[in-house]
């Protein structure tokens, strides 16, 4: 199980690669990754993350841990970044593996879910009109129910 | 005890941290404390259902004790991911 | 859109991260590897996937299409191998990059249902007990019904 | 017209593909012929639930017209992913 908090950017497909690597008995691997989107095409000049040290490792921990242990993954994989990141770039991923899809793909999924209401960070975007902390969805909250 | 805040909040107060002297027993009776100290705090507390509270890096409700606790933060939802 | 069937190895992180790349306007990227799982740890000696030339690019192209339509994807990728694996070797992927989540799953997973049902594939395992066609499963005919 | 067969259809059959000169209106009528012909036929024949077809390399039912066909694929369920 890895959780990295971290301000740098990461290489998605070389952190995919490696997690995928030595787990024969896992059968699939399921990744998620969150990108820096840009609405109005152009219009967003940069993203900012904050977050709350300690906490944030904390909870991701938690939530990973979690998640391992009720779909018996092989191995479970959290990056998340923070501080100023463009459009187009990767904010954060994770990964899953498991013996078969429909696991790989729930686990994914919990860990995403979690990760967005109880993990302690904010974006705030920059546009040429200023500068925006973004608003929760009541989705989000709403999309934990299930589990 | 310290106080972190977050996010809009902490533009709104104005600092990422303080040390607080308090005798509050719950999150509600230090959020009480603040409000009355300055403008800033009650624009900041002014409507608790669009903010959460965590002591000693835990989520926890507004009414939760605070016996014990060392950190208290103060934050908008959060939009990780 | 691509759907690609060959024979060779694939390199799963360089083709997320060349999937990924410049889609600013999508949030959201899911993929999913099939991984050759040896159950009983060093019994499976290799995997020989069979498959049926020119019906199958046809059907996994009808399978990306629906996805692409259906949750508005900015783009879909399937790779599947044919050929004999070694245990621990990626059989296939699937990517979808989508605006939100949400999306990106849900394709993903429709994705798999329908080419695991639909796509002309057919696994032979060997082990130290000689050889065996793999059974298909009630539950993967099942997972259709849900799209 | 082409008959193709799959996974342990073809080896059942003992071959991957053959040229078959019929009149058979639909899949089961050529089936029918086919289980005629020898024992091999009738053992990879012999539980058609078990079995897919596909017409021109579009999957379908054993009761579809062959009129105009040019290919005709048998095999199992398919396992890929």
């Amino acid at each position: 199980m890895t959780v990295r908090v971290q301000e740098a950017a990461f290489d998605l497909g070389a952190e995919a690669n490696s997690f995928a690597a030595g787990h024969s008995d896992m059968g699939a691997m399921v990744t998620f990754a969150g990108i820096v989107r840009d609405l109005a095409q152009g219009d967003l000049d940069r993203m900012v993350i904050e977050h709350y040290p300690g906490m944030t490792e904390r909870a991701l921990e938690k939530i990973a841990g979690e998640a391992k242990d009720r779909w018996g993954l092989g191995d479970v994989l959290v990056i998340h970044r923070y501080g100023e990141m463009a459009p187009g770039e990767q904010i954060m991923m994770v990964a899953a593996l498991a013996p078969h899809r429909k696991d790989a793909f729930e686990a994914a999924e919990f860990l995403m879910d979690y990760l967005k209401s109880r993990a302690p960070f904010w974006k705030k975007e920059f546009t040429s009109d200023g500068a925006d902390w973004v608003a929760s969805k009541a989705e989000d909250e709403d999309a934990l129910t299930r589990w | 005890m310290d106080v972190l805040y977050f996010a809009w909040v902490r533009e709104r107060i104005g600092m990422p941290k303080e040390t607080v002297e308090t005798n509050a027993a719950t999150v509600m009776e230090l959020v009480e404390e603040l409000r009355a100290r300055e403008e800033r705090y009650e624009a900041a507390f002014a409507d608790l259902s669009a903010l959460r509270v965590a002591v000693d890096q835990d989520l926890t409700e507004f009414d939760a004790p605070l016996k014990g606790a060392r950190e208290v933060a103060f934050f908008p939802p959060m939009t990780g991911g």
